[in-house]
């Protein structure tokens, strides 16, 4: 084993240990322990992550591409666990790792208090183990060299996801969100293990090395499901797709995310903006040398991320909760990323996963620490002019927002732009749709987000805040914000030129030399990080998101009856976005209800009355009352059974007659 | 000569007359016992002349183990009937309708 | 590959001469009675370890075969002997049976010494199941099982117990009676009852069919399949918890057993022409009954329903051969069905034998098995919310659960063999998560829903060992099933390849 | 006819109305006599159908066992005889059809036709040192040794189960025993049990007492 191979090793499984150790002697060690013991492996992890950042990233290491055990063989199929180590997912593994440290820092201050659990209960241990836990998850996930481990880290991300979002297990709401992200998600493993099947049917392995490398061999290959062929390249991709629009909450399978909200804020960050729900994209890009062979599939996904990021930006308009505006904007960027995978500029797509990540945590974070000063209210109307009271998350949810709507010079910027850039350049079918969409996305991010600032910020103390004493966030909870918002700001100038140039993920994603929009951004538009930055300037996105600013300013600050009577004026359209375009009521009715209506039908029409009641309790019964008719022939007199015997005889001597 | 036929007839009228016997007797549980063995009686005459007719002892070996399991049976059976007697003080077969269903 | 001693008879007659002594000298002296049984399981796994390590993993063979001559006059052998096939169950049958008796410690109050010996003498009877090499020995404690089983759920089931039993004897007796007739017939064909003779007779096309038929209908019927699944939820609805787990952790295994034993390798031509009938009933249990499995408000019932969910992947794994062979044109991806299903058993065996032991915990305390009686149980018992939730998330098949093992390799496969079987069979994703999990957050989450259930006290010791080693269990195997699998190898290539061997 | 048919005919017909006798007569005791004669006779067929022994044992056992069985069982039995052939002429015409139907239909299955001299020819006649009991006897002893023990076996069970139903088992009141050994362990407390009482003292007797002390 090279040192490599344990390095990786031990980064993996460090925050499983503290995990283990936070979960099962939570009691034992007590609160500090906990914290200490799974921050610490964490902290381990992020260093050696960021070593391997060094090493593969800034020092171009050769991918490396090993084995750590062999979990199966069957049929001459071998089933591994082992790391896949190569720009992109070196990458992945620094962001993780560093938020997730972030976050458990963070949850020091967060998880002090609770109003759901009594001090001695030990729901504090428990929370480090699981966001330990999912540490431990992610990483296998991004650091899988096969189908199979990715799909483990895959169900065990949801399974951690399953088990925050229902971390305030008493409130019903909790819950039920919980249960719905489950199986939303499972909707997309769904897709996601028959795509799995169908590269093992034809390529017969597990591996993603070995399945590019069978790619050319399979290209035409075609798959019947019984209403004629259908490339196969194009099923196995649109079914794992499948999979990707579950975990990254793509439409119409985003249900579960906005609700998702219910668990506490650290890992709304940590899980559901900055990591997990990224898995998609990940994947997405992981497997572009498939997904470069389908136009369809391209296309396809084009669409679902475009027309996610417009109407999920939408609907972040209406919310009041301040978590749902964040998680209505996550859906929103995750649209963006995924409408880059559509357009083959994965690298500008996985730039935005990186610096989302970090802005996006960043603002859940300090949307936490204003849940926190607010005593755990979430809704924004009962905030305003907090910004006296909490200078430190002010400046930072500023930066994060700045970097959300794609201010010049944040982070956002530079990744947003170039999606756009990307979708405006590719000759992708539906790429100009695709466009249009995101454009005006980009005013509709500014309006909710600023929307959101101005109301907690600017916006006139309410009666809440005026009775209350509302103050800044402990250490704990600032120290990580500072923290975050370096990335958010710094972390494009220096990414933006390798990724359109595509040297940046060179070793890991491939992409059709015809396809290749970022390349061409690269070659003919850009001319350094700078020079974007000033051309931005004169962009219309950018001067979209400067009037999206303006409006939400003007609407909430300088004329707070207007948005009152917009919504008088449009009721319908409010009732809309207030019912989420009612996917939710149609899925309640469809397939919650349906389902039960259909297994109701089942069980008592089908098994209790047609097989129990008359195919086995109607065979006994046949028989009972057979029986009740029958026993009339045992009169109980002997000479009754002498008649039959003589006439017993008689039929016999007639037949031996015969 | 006496015709095997002579015998399979004689053994014919035993066994019909024992039928009747159960069949007729309404009243008297022990006439039907007596009737059972009259029946086994008929049967063994059916044995031992084929077995003197085919030549071959083993029929009137079935006889012999006919008359041991009828010995037996007849002992249990008046056993039967005197608890029956001590039970009801009548052993009346019309009464005896315990095994009606 | 032997052992110091007749390892297989000794798995079969320990328990059940131990389980005649505990019936005896355990009469009024119920402690007497629980620590010898327990003392009996203990020593019989520990015994029956060295299949595992003495095991030749390179053979499809028969291993540590034991032959005596029984009934000489019509060629009835005691015949005993484990392939890769039978020694994974031969091994959870004793590894359960060690949970089954602790569970029943402090529960069982009435006749314990009969409920004990019950309980090792059906031990005794299954493992001679598993590993009968002669037909007329198999089908002795194929029916000898159901004497124990009957009394089980009899005197200590509950208030329905009389039709619940009455109704299981008579499913499944009527379904070996067709089996016997089988066997009778190849009897009649080789002379001889072993099964490996059965296994290499030729047999016209008509009498495979109508052996195949038979064959389907003894094991249908104790997997269960759909349409003869009915008795299963009201058995395990009235049995006491031991009984539930032993039905469901090793007696459907006994059907599923049943297939590759006799079915595919005795008439494999008729296994081919009537493929579809299994893979058609399969599908309807993996669908239609995980949807009747949503809607049931018995904890019980509800495990029971996705116990025959579940079952249907073993079945459908062991028969989508041939339609791989013909959509495809090769044998690829055979095996991984074949061992998927074979995998399949084995974690249902610790999955369904858990989450029936995790309701038994709770039908201790309350003594109800609705789930609306319950809700909030996590708040008072955390320990055994971690383990109901974690065997819950094994049910559903989550990876690193041995559910998922199973349920991955089958769905692999029978994609192979049509898509649309593929696509069905990982319907269960979804709907076995739905039941599993709204189960879950009806009983295990939300607020304490009563004063019952808030005097409700978490798992004991004994309880918490008995959980623990399940858990180790099921982890284990999810994280690495490559031993288990390694066993298997060799015999399914030789059932495979047996299965295409045509006997025409 | 020759010798053998005339003593045949005599033997089974004598039988066959004693069997009829019995099972009109009205006695059950006179049935039991009736049975012993058709027996008797029956074994005189048996006899010339050449089985000695067997006809011997017939009249040894039959009639000289289970027959007094019989006869012992309806003299203890307190039987109301009044009632005993009542309906019987009212089912006697049935019963009489039924019975000639089926011996017709016997007769057409067994009758010479099938079995007559001319289709089964004479049997094998015998020597006179032609022993029918070592004939029998030996596979009776080698062959069916089994069976025969287990017929033994079956005897002794009847035996044993005949005792035990019959047996009855007396009460205190249907019976006076003796217990010697409870009588020899019997004990002076067992009989005798002396009770403490309290001195009983008329109260008035005391109160006079007083009084006469008093008025001492």
């Amino acid at each position: 084993m090279s040192t490599l191979h344990t390095i990786l090793t031990v980064l993996l499984v460090a925050p499983l240990i503290g995990s283990i150790i936070a979960g099962l002697f939570g009691r034992q060690i007590g609160r500090k322990g906990a914290h200490s013991v799974t921050i610490a492996a964490v902290a381990l992890s992020t260093v050696l992550a960021a070593w391997v950042f060094a090493l593969f990233v800034i020092q171009g290491h050769e991918p490396y591409n090993a084995s750590l055990y062999t979990w199966m063989i069957s049929d001459g199929i071998k089933f591994e666990i082992g790391y896949l180590i190569d720009s992109l997912s070196a990458t992945m593994m620094l962001v993780v790792t560093f938020v997730s440290l972030m976050v458990h820092i963070y949850t020091i201050g967060y998880m002090d208090h609770d109003a759901d659990y009594p001090p001695e209960n030990p729901y504090y241990q428990r929370f480090f183990s699981y966001i330990s836990l999912f540490t431990f998850s992610m990483l296998s996930l991004v650091m899988a060299n096969n189908f199979l481990q990715l799909f483990f880290g895959w169900e065990a991300v949801g399974l951690v996801s399953y088990l925050l979002i229902g971390f305030y297990m008493k409130r019903e709401s909790a819950i039920q969100a919980n249960l719905k992200a489950f199986l939303v998600n499972r909707v997309g493993d769904f897709g996601f293990v028959l795509g799995i099947a169908i590269v093992v049917m034809y390529f017969g392995t597990l591996d993603y090395q070995t399945f590019f490398n069978g790619l050319d061999a399979h290209k035409d290959d075609v798959i019947d499901f019984g209403w004629g062929p259908v490339s196969m390249i194009t099923a196995a991709t649109l079914l794992l797709f499948v999979g990707a629009m579950g975990k990254s909450a793509q439409m119409p399978l985003h249900v579960w995310l906005p609700e998702s909200m219910e668990g506490p804020t650290p890992i709304s960050a940590l899980i559901h903006a900055a990591t997990m729900v990224t898995a998609g994209i990940f994947m997405v890009a992981r497997l572009s040398p498939a997904y470069e062979l389908s136009e369809v599939a391209l296309s396809v996904v084009l669409l679902v991320g475009a027309i996610t990021a417009f109407m999920m930006g939408l609907l972040g308009i209406v919310q009041n909760d301040i978590k749902r505006v964040v998680a209505y904007s996550t859906l929103s960027q995750l649209g963006y990323m995924t409408a880059a995978l559509g357009v083959s500029a994965y690298a500008a797509g996985m730039f935005h996963v990186i610096t989302h990540a970090f802005f996006k945590a960043l603002l859940f974070l300090a949307a936490g620490s204003v849940i926190i000063a607010m005593h755990h209210d979430q809704d924004i109307r009962n905030m305003g002019g907090l910004k006296k009271y909490m200078p430190i998350t002010y400046w930072t949810m500023l930066i994060g927002s700045l970097a959300l709507i794609g201010f010049p010079g944040f982070s956002g910027f530079f990744s947003k732009d170039s999606i756009i850039m990307a979708t405006e350049a590719s000759e992708q079918f539906g790429a100009g749709f695709a466009h249009l969409l995101l454009v005006a996305g980009v005013f509709v991010t500014a309006f909710y987000t600023f929307r959101m600032f101005f109301l907690v910020f600017h916006a006139p103390e309410s009666e809440y805040v005026r009775t209350h004493d509302i103050h800044e966030s402990p250490k704990v909870v600032t120290v990580p914000l500072i923290l975050l918002s370096i990335p958010a700001v710094l972390v494009g100038w220096p990414m933006i030129g390798p990724i359109l140039s595509g040297s940046y993920f060179a070793d890991s994603i491939f992409v059709l030399p015809e396809h290749d929009v970022l390349r061409e951004i690269y070659e003919h538009h850009f001319h350094g990080a700078l020079n974007m930055v000033i051309h931005g300037l004169f962009t219309l996105p950018v001067w979209l998101s400067f009037a999206g600013v303006a409006l939400a300013w003007y609407m909430y600050i300088k004329n707070p009856a207007l948005p009152a009577r917009v919504q008088q004026a449009c009721p319908v359209c409010y009732r809309i976005l207030e019912n989420g375009y009612g996917f939710d009521r149609f899925n309640e009715i469809v397939f919650v209800n349906g389902s039960r209506k259909l297994g109701e039908f089942f069980w008592k029409v089908i098994d209790q009355t047609i097989i129990d009641g008359w195919m086995v309790n109607g065979t006994a019964n046949l028989v009972a009352v057979a029986a009740r008719n029958w026993r009339q022939l045992q009169t109980g007199y002997l000479y009754h059974y002498a008649f039959v015997m003589i006439f017993g005889t008689l039929i016999l001597l007639l037949w031996a007659l015969w | 000569m006496i015709a095997l036929s002579d015998y399979l007839l004689f053994g014919a009228v035993l066994f019909m007359i024992s039928l009747a016997g159960i069949f007729l007797n309404r009243k008297n549980l022990i006439i039907i016992l007596m009737c059972i063995e009259l029946l086994l009686l008929a049967v063994n005459t059916n044995l031992v002349a084929f077995s003197h007719y085919l030549n071959d002892v083993q029929g009137e070996i079935f006889v012999f183990f006919i008359l041991t399991v009828a010995a037996a049976e007849a002992a249990i059976g008046l056993a039967i009937l005197v608890l029956v007697f001590r039970h009801r003080k009548h052993i009346t077969v019309d009464d005896l309708d315990q095994l009606k269903g | 590959m032997t052992v110091g001693y007749p390892i297989l008879s000794t798995l079969i007659w320990l328990p059940i001469i131990a389980g005649v002594i505990v019936l005896f000298a355990g009469r009024n002296n119920p402690r007497l009675a629980k620590w010898l049984s327990l003392a009996t399981v203990i020593v019989t796994f520990l015994l029956s370890l060295p299949l595992w390590f003495a095991f030749d993993r390179t053979t499809a063979a028969m291993q540590f075969v034991e032959k005596l001559d029984w009934i000489p006059a019509y060629n009835i052998q005691y015949f005993l002997g484990v392939d890769g096939l039978s020694m994974p169950l031969v091994l959870l049958t004793t590894f359960t049976q060690v949970l089954v008796i602790a569970s029943a410690w402090e529960v069982i109050k009435e006749r314990v010494e009969q409920y004990m010996g019950a309980f090792l003498i059906m031990q005794g009877l299954m493992t001679g199941v598993f590993v009968a090499l002669d037909a007329v020995l198999f089908y002795v404690f194929w029916e000898a099982l159901l004497i124990p089983m009957f009394i089980v759920i009899g005197k200590w089931g509950g208030p329905r117990r009389v039709y619940a039993t009455i109704k299981f004897f008579l499913y499944t007796f009527f379904g070996s009676v067709f089996m016997l007739v089988s066997f009778l017939y190849m009897y009649y064909q080789s002379g001889s009852f072993s099964i490996l003779d059965f296994h290499t007779l030729p047999l016209g096309m008509t009498a495979q069919i109508l052996i195949f038929l038979a064959f389907l209908i003894a094991f249908a019927v104790k997997i269960p399949m759909f349409p003869v699944h009915t008795w299963l939820p009201d058995a395990h609805v009235e049995a006491p918890t031991a009984g539930s787990v032993v039905l469901a952790a090793i007696m459907l295994k006994m059907g599923g057993y049943g297939f590759v034993r006799f079915s595919l390798p005795i008439t494999p031509d008729a296994s081919m022409q009537l493929d579809w009938l299994v893979i058609v009933l399969s599908l309807i249990a993996i669908v239609y009954i995980g949807f009747v499995a949503l809607v049931q408000h018995d904890m019980k019932k509800l495990v029971a329903y996705s116990s025959i969910s579940h079952m249907g992947f073993v079945t459908l794994g062991m028969f989508v051969l041939y339609d791989i062979l013909q959509n495809t044109g090769t044998l690829q991806g055979a095996q991984l069905g074949m061992e998927g299903a074979m995998v399949q058993m084995i974690s249902h065996g610790f999955i369904s034998g858990a989450m029936f032991l995790a309701i038994g915990v709770l039908y201790d305390r309350l003594h109800t098995r609705e789930i609306s009686a319950y809700g909030g149980v996590v708040n008072v018992m955390p320990w055994f919310g971690f383990f109901a939730v974690l065997f819950a998330m094994g049910n559903v098949g989550l990876p690193g659960t041995s559910g998922f093992v199973g349920e991955f390799m089958v769905i692999l496969s029978s994609f192979k063999a049509n898509p649309w079987y593929g696509i069905l069979a990982a319907f269960t994703l979804i709907i076995g998560a739905a039941y599993t999990l709204w189960m879950v957050k009806r009983v295990i989450f939300g607020d304490i829903r009563n004063e019952a259930v808030a005097k409700m006290e978490d798992l004991n010791k004994r309880e918490f060992a008995i959980m623990t080693a399940l858990a180790v269990a099921v982890i284990a195997l999810g994280v690495y099933p490559y031993p288990l699998m390694d066993v298997m190898h060799a015999s399914v290539e030789h059932l495979i390849q047996q299965a295409f061997t045509s006997k025409l | 006819m020759s010798f053998e048919q005339l003593v045949f005919y005599a033997f089974a017909g004598i039988s066959s109305l004693a069997a009829l006798m019995m099972i009109t007569v009205r006695n059950p005791v006179k049935a039991a006599l009736w049975l012993v004669l058709t027996f008797i006779s029956a074994a005189g067929v048996w006899l010339l159908a050449e089985s000695e022994f067997l006809g011997l044992v017939l009249i040894l056992v039959y009639v000289g066992a289970v027959m007094v069985l019989f006869l012992f069982v309806v003299m203890m039995l307190d039987i109301n005889l009044a009632e005993m052939k009542e309906g019987f002429a009212q089912y006697a015409p049935v019963g009489a059809l039924v019975a000639l139907v089926v011996f017709g239909l016997i007769y057409l299955v067994v009758g010479p036709e099938h079995f007559g001299l001319d289709k089964t020819g004479l049997p094998v006649t015998h020597g006179p040192d032609y022993s029918n009991t070592k004939e029998i006897a030996v596979p009776l002893y080698t062959q069916h040794a089994y069976a025969f023990v287990l017929a033994a076996v079956l005897l002794l069970v009847g035996i044993v189960a005949a005792i035990a139903l019959t047996l009855r088992r007396r009460g205190p009141r249907d019976a006076l025993y003796q217990d010697i050994d409870a009588q020899v362990r019997v004990r002076a407390e067992d009989r005798l049990t002396m009770v403490k009482m309290a001195p009983e003292v008329e109260p008035d007797v005391s109160s006079k007492n007083e009084e006469e002390e008093g008025a001492k």
